[in-house]
């Protein structure tokens, strides 16, 4: 196993940790003390490669890096469940959201569907202010250059009146586009 | 001459004949026709000198206390304020009730003397401020009574509510513009301090202003040392202002020190409940007891 | 110094009536647990905040203050079992005259503070000091001396 | 009672009996719901995990729409509700942000529209009372599990309802005449939009809830969720054969529920849009409601 | 000419590493008054002494400031620093140069000795007007009263006894001995508390020093130390001590059940009872709330029943006021409730029990017989798991500290699932093992090593049912991994807590509690079971999480405590109270209600004005009942009171020094 120089990790994890602190607004991975009850309740540990508490020793130790390419922050499902128990208020949830921002960013994906699909997602929004799900489905299709797993669900979807394959958008997308804009301007990665 | 003056006059000839009190402390006619000052009557022949008009201002129960030490009884006449200044002086023990005989005035409200000096004998003279805002025109406690009890109540439910926009109109100002307005009243302070000598709620033997060996306050006349003195004496009567206006009255420099009194009475009701002083001569004095859910602002 | 230099090198000045019992014990748990605030309070010990006479207060306006912090033990758990309480009365009052006079609210407050809440007496003082100096030197009140 | 209504994207495509079932229960309760005009997708689930001021400033636009007519807005869907809620309480707590907000909408909201959800204002503002009152027909002898989902009750400050074991759906599903079955799955996540992009993670996780949902001998789910429906019911095939099992669980909306207890025809509030058949159910209580009737 | 001394102490580098104290020192030497000035390493050291009485000597000072640590450390090494030196101990004023200054100023030499020394000037401004003050004595009540009576309280009593002194044990229950009685074995040596806790019981009961008055609380406590008057409410027992020969016919008659606190609601006793067959007084009470005969009118059996005719139903609450000179508050401790814990199910399965409970399951005497039988269906359990820290170490949903005990009684009772039910499998799982005490590490192993308890690092996130199972999900955080037990029973290390009464007894009585409501001792180190209120001594679990030796250990430290107060006959009194200036005072008695001691009084003088002699009324301070709050002083408008030591010139003098 390789050993971690801590000296260095420290030296090299802490601006990035404190950039961590304050786009989280506030989450400090030092109140963390390593119990594992968010990682216990994790609904979603069973797929990951490093367990929640896994993630939050790396802030602390400064190794930035490994947390920043786990597949860990991509496979949270945001459900909360570490946040609410944690006997130390450390918003978990939270610090996966932030890291999840920041690999991206760095150009850190580990996990490319559904950074995709989330992208897709915005990018209905943008364009038609709400979201288009059948053109979803197809965009993520098309781009993920991979069968369409559901495909078996489409028809019956269509049939239910389910899907629709027209875009659902509002009349002047105006303001939604202004809205994206102005986040750009203040500095947002969308 | 008015029945109510006859009325006073009889029985202050029959307390002085019978030997009741030794004195009568009322009004007489002074020097000019809009001033009624004390007369004290210890003859029943000098009767005739009491008066009862517009302008009987003074609070009479403040001289009670020159009488602590004299043997015998003091005839006094009150109106509503000057009941709730005597029974302030009661609750200060600084009398006893059974040494005055107290006579009772209904008041309908005087005239303003500073008015009255500048428009004119025949003019419509204005009331006094404080007998505008009255809400007990008649006397609290009294032995003797002249007129109908029931004449004021009338009179006395038109006030039921307090009027303190004088107050809100100051407290709506900046800090900066507050400040200005008292630096600019109390730059004119004397420190005669007629407004403490004439106050029934100032009943210290010595007051601190006069103690130069502590070093309270400072010899020098000046803005700072003269809103230490303000501050201080609003403080000092504050749960005990009994709203006669005396000190106002007396201010040869005409600050308006009732609107210090009136704000510490307005937070009073407003912190620690409703509360009239020198109505209650049993009742607690609001900086004398306290209620464990009062508000809490320094949490 | 010149005026302009004065003003410059200008430190608020906060002077804190802390009863023994209580607040100053609670300044000291501030120092045990090495709890960094900064220097200009000044701590005034009383044997409780029932101890303080208003005109105490008034003294320091006029003396040069910058702020002024009366505080004491949470009511119920004075020392002295009610000197607080009336203290709380006495300063409601006091701090209502005050702004009613022109003083700004932030030159005179009043806290509980307890022995053991050591951070509390951290961040107030912290709070206090940071929104004086940002009013800058107290002229109300002040002795023309 | 009167609420802007926001139904959110999923009900006007996967969630389509949501927003029919919501409509016509509202109508036959009074509630009168004004629908956002030209309302827009409130990110979820893709905004808060891409930029953190974009997912509070999507459903701000709608919230300043509401607070312009002085209405609080009512929310099904549980994902819609969460993220606008999460732009409501950053609002309140800092003007700061009441600011930022305020100019990247270039709108004004200041915190006063709330963001409610759906079955906090049937359960605690029409009340179960008022409720049972105009149940027609009582869901008599129906087992139903509540499950409220991850999103509805968390995080606990934002909450209507208990983090770890709600109640309001449990009641209100026994002030229509069924009966609640406790589980312990009630917040258990779903898996939410992994079931699209990543379905091995989010198999499993289904079928755990519909394992346990099985097993607490219940007769179906009621839920409050359009993603969770589209999980626990669209895939509930794929869940089950990825498994080698069956469940069989039909799964409804609480508001399909209240509909079919207050007399409300079921395709009227979508029922037949279901991949689990519904119709077993629907039969079986009109079976027992000519019992009675008879009887 | 009054002639002041200023001494600055480095403190070691305490104070001189953030403060420069030379130059504070000499900064000094300009201030009025001042005739010296010097500073030192460590002035509270014998040579540092030595250097202020010979100054005193040499310089002819008449008073003194030393500016070191806080008063509330030094201040009485201080004083009897100057007295040695000659000096009136009251001539002494301290700056607080670093709990106030050097600790938190570390990183601004210039702004921590600019403040420092304006903390010396206000001080010299203040002792400029100091006035020597004389201490008188006030006679001491030799009786202690003890609030408690759980082990901690009765070892106190007994230490206090055996010293000679009358005790009275206050208990609220209907028999001492406290959690202790409830508890099965006691950890590390497994002996059964039961026979280590009843001798002592009896010992109490006997002894000719102490009184036990049991099912009573304490109603008012009003005086100060050396005379305590309180007031003690005896609640009625509705059966009268005198006749009552503790037979128990009573108690098996009783048609009535009640579910036994004192077994954990896990069996039933009756509503005339005593909570244990070893209760002491072994005589019942009657539990009003649910006797038949008090809830409905009719019943009366046990009054049938009874021999001796000692059942008697008019018995009311009586109130018994007593002196004492000492009290020790053993109060005790409370458990968790972990029904906060939704991931926990609220408490609603059976089957996850806590501590205590799992106490009366293994007590031979208890519910099962000793027979570790689940309750939900009396089944032996297989699987057990046992979660520690539960209201421990939680800011969220319990306590923020340490409960200290759980990680020993946990390895207690993984012990003994493991010697009692030859096939089980044990889970604890844990943040951290704590052991630091005299064979308790060694119990630790014992208990993983050779009893196979399974220990798992991580906290429980959930537990559900699941047929008749508990599922308890947790982390190994050792590996990294989750994990699952299919649990029987699961037994959780609830927090102690405070009693839930414990503010209301604090503010009564007169002394400090924490956050959490524990009480507050005078110092962490050097005064751990005094109050910051002389004559009340803190003793067990009501000062913060303890185990029983630590509890023993300080009813003992208490007992000393209070019997080195009660073995004198008078005690010295402060003399920081206030006084009347007669010529001033008006007699206006404004000053009279504000005073919590009942210290102020108005009374008649007679002096001679305008050549007769008058009468009049001025304000009247007793000395021995004063406290020193000063309270009045601020009620008194024309300043004729005045505080000792704390003058209003003194004030004035520290606000003119700060502020030039």
């Amino acid at each position: 196993m390789e050993k971690i120089e801590l000296t260095k990790a420290l030296a090299q994890g802490q601006q990035m940790l404190a950039e961590v602190t304050h786009e989280s607004g506030g989450v400090r991975a030092s109140k963390c003390y390593q119990c594992g009850k968010c990682s216990a309740g994790c609904p979603v540990a069973f797929a990951m490669d490093k367990t929640p508490r896994e993630i939050m020793r790396l802030l602390q130790l400064g190794l930035m890096e490994e947390a920043l390419k786990s597949h860990t922050i991509w496979l949270c499902a945001s459900c909360d469940t570490c946040s609410t128990r944690c006997p130390r208020e450390v918003d978990i949830a939270k610090v996966m959201e932030t890291l999840r921002i920041i690999a991206k960013k760095k150009g850190y994906v580990a996990e490319k569907k559904l950074d995709q699909f989330h992208d897709l997602f915005l990018k209905s929004v943008e364009r038609n202010g709400r979201v288009y799900e059948m053109g979803l489905v197809l965009g993520r299709n098309i781009l993920g250059m991979q069968p369409f797993k559901d495909v078996e669900l489409s028809p019956a979807m269509l049939l239910k009146g389910k899907l629709a394959l027209l875009p659902h958008t509002i009349k002047d997308n105006g303001e939604v586009k202004k809205i994206f804009a102005n986040v750009r301007k203040r500095g947002g990665k969308v | 001459m008015s029945d109510k003056v006859k009325k006073m006059q009889e029985i202050a000839r029959e307390i002085l004949e019978k030997g009741e009190a030794k004195v009568v402390i009322g009004w007489e006619k002074g020097t000019h026709w809009y001033l009624s000052p004390p007369a004290f009557i210890d003859k029943p022949e000098e009767v005739e000198r009491l008066v009862w008009d517009d302008f009987c201002h003074n609070n009479l129960s403040k001289y009670l206390k020159d009488y602590v030490n004299h043997e015998g009884k003091v005839a006094i006449f009150v109106k509503g304020c000057d009941s709730r200044a005597f029974n302030r002086l009661l609750q200060d023990k600084q009398i006893e009730r059974d040494k005055v005989i107290l006579i009772g005035i209904p008041c309908h409200g005087l005239k303003d003397q500073d008015k009255a000096k500048e428009l004119g004998e025949n003019a419509d003279i204005p009331k006094a401020k404080k007998c505008v805002e009255c809400r007990y025109p008649n006397p609290l406690v009294y032995d003797y009574f002249i007129g109908e009890e029931k004449a004021l109540d009338e009179v006395a439910a038109a006030s039921e509510a307090r009027d303190f926009s004088d107050v809100e109109a100051i407290e709506t100002l900046s800090p900066d513009e507050k400040y200005e307005f008292w630096n600019k009243q109390y730059e004119r302070c004397l420190r005669c301090y007629a407004c403490r000598n004439v106050c029934p709620a100032c009943s210290c033997r010595e007051c601190i202003f006069d103690q130069t060996r502590v070093g309270w306050i400072g010899k020098a006349n000046n803005a700072s040392e003269n809103q230490f003195f303000a501050l201080t004496r609003a403080m000092h009567v504050a749960g005990l202002c009994i709203e006669c206006g005396e000190c106002e009255r007396v201010c040869p420099m005409n600050i308006p020190i009732m609107l210090l009194n009136k704000k510490l009475i307005k937070d009073i009701n407003l912190l620690f409940g409703p509360y009239d002083a020198g109505v209650d001569v049993d009742g607690k004095l609001p900086l004398g007891h306290f209620d464990k859910n009062d508000p809490e602002e320094f949490m | 110094m010149s005026v302009k230099e004065a003003q410059a090198n200008w430190e608020p000045k906060i002077l804190v009536f802390a009863c023994n019992w209580c607040t100053y014990a609670g300044a000291d748990l501030a120092g045990l647990s090495r709890l960094q605030y900064p220097p200009n309070v000044r701590v005034l010990r009383v044997p409780c905040s029932g101890r303080v006479n208003p005109q105490f207060v008034i003294r320091a306006f006029q003396r040069g203050i910058d702020g002024v912090l009366v505080a004491g033990c949470h009511p119920g758990d004075c020392h002295y079992v009610t000197g607080n309480y009336f203290t709380r009365r006495r300063y409601l009052l006091m701090q209502r005259l005050l702004q009613y006079v022109g003083v700004d609210p932030e030159r005179f407050q009043a806290r509980w503070i307890s022995g053991s809440e050591g951070p509390k007496f951290q961040q107030v003082v912290k709070e206090i000091t940071e929104q004086i100096r940002a009013m800058g030197p107290n002229r109300k009140l002040r002795d023309a001396q | 009672m009167k609420y802007a209504y926001y139904p959110g994207c999923s009900l006007s495509s996967t969630g389509i009996e949501y927003d029919m079932s919501t409509r016509k229960v509202a109508k036959a309760l009074g509630v009168e719901l004004w629908e956002i005009p030209e309302w827009n997708c409130c990110g979820a689930s893709s905004a808060h995990l891409t930029d953190h001021l974009l997912a509070l400033a999507l459903p701000a636009r709608n919230l300043a729409i509401a607070e312009e007519q002085g209405l609080d807005m009512a929310i099904p869907c549980a994902a819609c509700y969460v993220r606008t809620k999460a732009t409501e309480v950053e609002v309140k707590s800092s003007e700061e942000m009441q600011k930022t907000i305020s100019e990247v909408i270039e709108r004004k909201y200041t915190g006063q529209s709330r963001a409610r959800a759906l079955l906090d204002v049937f359960v605690n503002d029409v009340g179960l009372d008022s409720i049972n009152a105009l149940v027609h027909k009582p869901l008599k002898g129906l087992k139903v599990v509540s499950y409220y989902g991850c999103l509805l009750v968390r995080p606990p400050k934002y909450g209507f309802d208990d983090p770890e074991d709600p109640q309001s759906m449990d009641k209100l599903v026994e002030a229509l005449g069924a009966t609640p079955v406790d589980w312990a799955f009630k917040t258990e996540c779903c898996s939410g939009a992994h079931a699209i992009a990543k379905s091995e993670v989010g198999l499993p996780m289904i079928e755990k809830i519909l394992a346990a949902a099985k097993e607490s001998g219940a007769d179906c789910i009621a839920t409050a969720c359009p993603l969770c429906m589209c999980n626990l019911d669209m895939r509930q095939g794929q869940a089950g054969s990825k498994f080698g099992r069956s469940y069989n669980l039909p799964v409804f909306y609480f508001t399909e529920l209240m509909g079919i207890a207050l007399g409300i025809k079921p395709e009227e509030l979508g029922v037949n849009k279901h991949f689990v058949d519904a119709s077993g159910i629907i039969k079986k209580l009109n079976e027992a409601e000519g019992r009675r009737e008879t009887a | 000419m009054k002639r002041v001394g200023v001494f600055i102490c480095h403190c070691g580098s305490n104070i001189a590493g953030a403060v420069d104290c030379e130059k504070v020192a000499e900064n000094a030497k300009s201030f009025p008054g001042v005739a010296f000035s010097t500073d030192y390493k460590y002035m509270c050291s014998e040579p540092g002494q030595e250097l202020i009485k010979k100054a005193i000597k040499d310089h002819k000072l008449d008073r003194i400031v030393v500016a070191s640590c806080s008063p509330r450390m030094h201040e009485p090494t201080f004083r009897r620093c100057l007295e040695s030196g000659g000096l009136n101990a009251y001539l002494l004023e301290m700056a607080n140069i670093r709990e106030h200054c050097s600790w938190v100023h570390p990183d601004d030499k210039e702004k921590a000795t600019w403040k420092a020394t304006e903390l010396v000037r206000m001080a010299v401004a203040k002792v400029l007007k100091n006035e020597p003050l004389q201490r008188s004595t006030i006679p001491i009540t030799k009786r202690a009263l003890v609030i408690g009576g759980g082990i901690a309280g009765i070892q106190a009593a007994l230490d206090i006894a055996n010293a000679g002194h009358i005790v009275d044990i206050v208990e609220k229950e209907p028999s001492i001995g406290g959690k202790m009685a409830q508890i099965d074995k006691t950890f590390p040596t497994l002996d059964c508390s039961a026979c280590i806790l009843t001798p002592k019981m009896v010992e109490a009961a006997n002894h000719p020093n102490i009184n036990l008055i049991t099912y009573s609380e304490i109603e008012n406590v009003e005086g100060y130390v050396g005379n305590f008057d309180v007031t003690i409410r005896k609640k009625a027992r509705s059966v009268d001590m005198t006749l009552c020969t503790g037979c128990g016919t009573c108690m098996q008659k009783c048609p009535t059940k009640v579910p036994s606190e004192f077994e954990m609601l896990m069996t039933d006793r009756r509503a005339i009872y005593t909570p244990f067959p070893q209760a002491i007084p072994n005589k019942p009470v009657i539990d009003r709330k649910n006797c038949r005969y008090f809830t409905t009118g009719k019943c009366r059996v046990c009054e049938k029943i009874c021999p001796t005719k000692a059942v008697d139903y008019t018995q009311e609450d009586e109130l018994v006021t007593q002196r004492y000179g000492a009290i020790v508050v053993a109060t005790g401790f409370d458990l968790f409730d972990h029904s906060v814990y939704g991931e926990y199910g609220y408490g609603k399965y059976k089957d996850v029990i806590t501590g205590l409970h799992f106490e009366r399951l293994i007590n031979a005497s208890g519910p099962t017989m000793g027979k570790i039988k689940r309750p939900s269906d009396g089944k032996v359990p297989k699987d057990v798991v046992f979660i520690k820290c539960v209201g421990s170490r939680d800011e969220a949903k319990g306590k923020a500290y340490c409960s200290k005990t759980c990680c020993m009684y946990t390895a207690k009772h993984a012990t003994l699932v493991r010697e009692k039910i030859k096939d089980s499998n044990v889970y604890v799982f844990y943040m951290d093992v704590r052991t630091p005490g005299k064979g308790y590490d060694e119990f630790y192993t014992r208990t993983t090593d050779q009893f196979g308890a399974k220990y798992i690092r991580g906290r429980v996130s959930k537990i559900y049912e699941k047929g008749d199972k508990l599922i308890v999900r947790g982390e190994d955080t050792l590996l990294g991994r989750p994990v699952e037990v299919e649990a029987d029973m699961v037994v959780l290390a609830t927090a102690m807590v405070a009693q839930p009464d414990a503010a209301k007894l604090a503010q009564m009585v007169g002394f400090s509690y924490d956050q959490d409501n524990f009480y507050t001792e005078a110092h962490p180190k050097l005064a751990p079971v005094e109050t910051h209120t002389a004559g009340v001594f803190l003793a067990g679990a009501c000062q913060g999480p303890k185990d029983i030796p630590e509890s023993v250990a300080q009813a003992s430290a208490a007992a000393a405590k209070a019997c080195g107060l009660l073995s004198k006959e008078e005690m010295p009194t402060e003399p920081i109270v206030s006084c009347v200036n007669e010529a001033i005072c008006a007699g206006c008695g404004m000053c009279v209600p504000v005073c919590p001691y009942k210290a102020l009084d108005l009374k008649v003088i007679q002096e001679r004005a305008h050549g007769k002699t008058i009468t009049r009324k001025v304000a009247t301070v007793n000395s021995g009942l004063c406290q020193g709050c000063g309270a009045c002083t601020v009620a008194c408008r024309s300043a004729a009171l005045n505080l000792k030591h704390f003058t209003n010139e003194q004030i004035l003098a520290e606000v003119d020094a700060l502020c030039l």
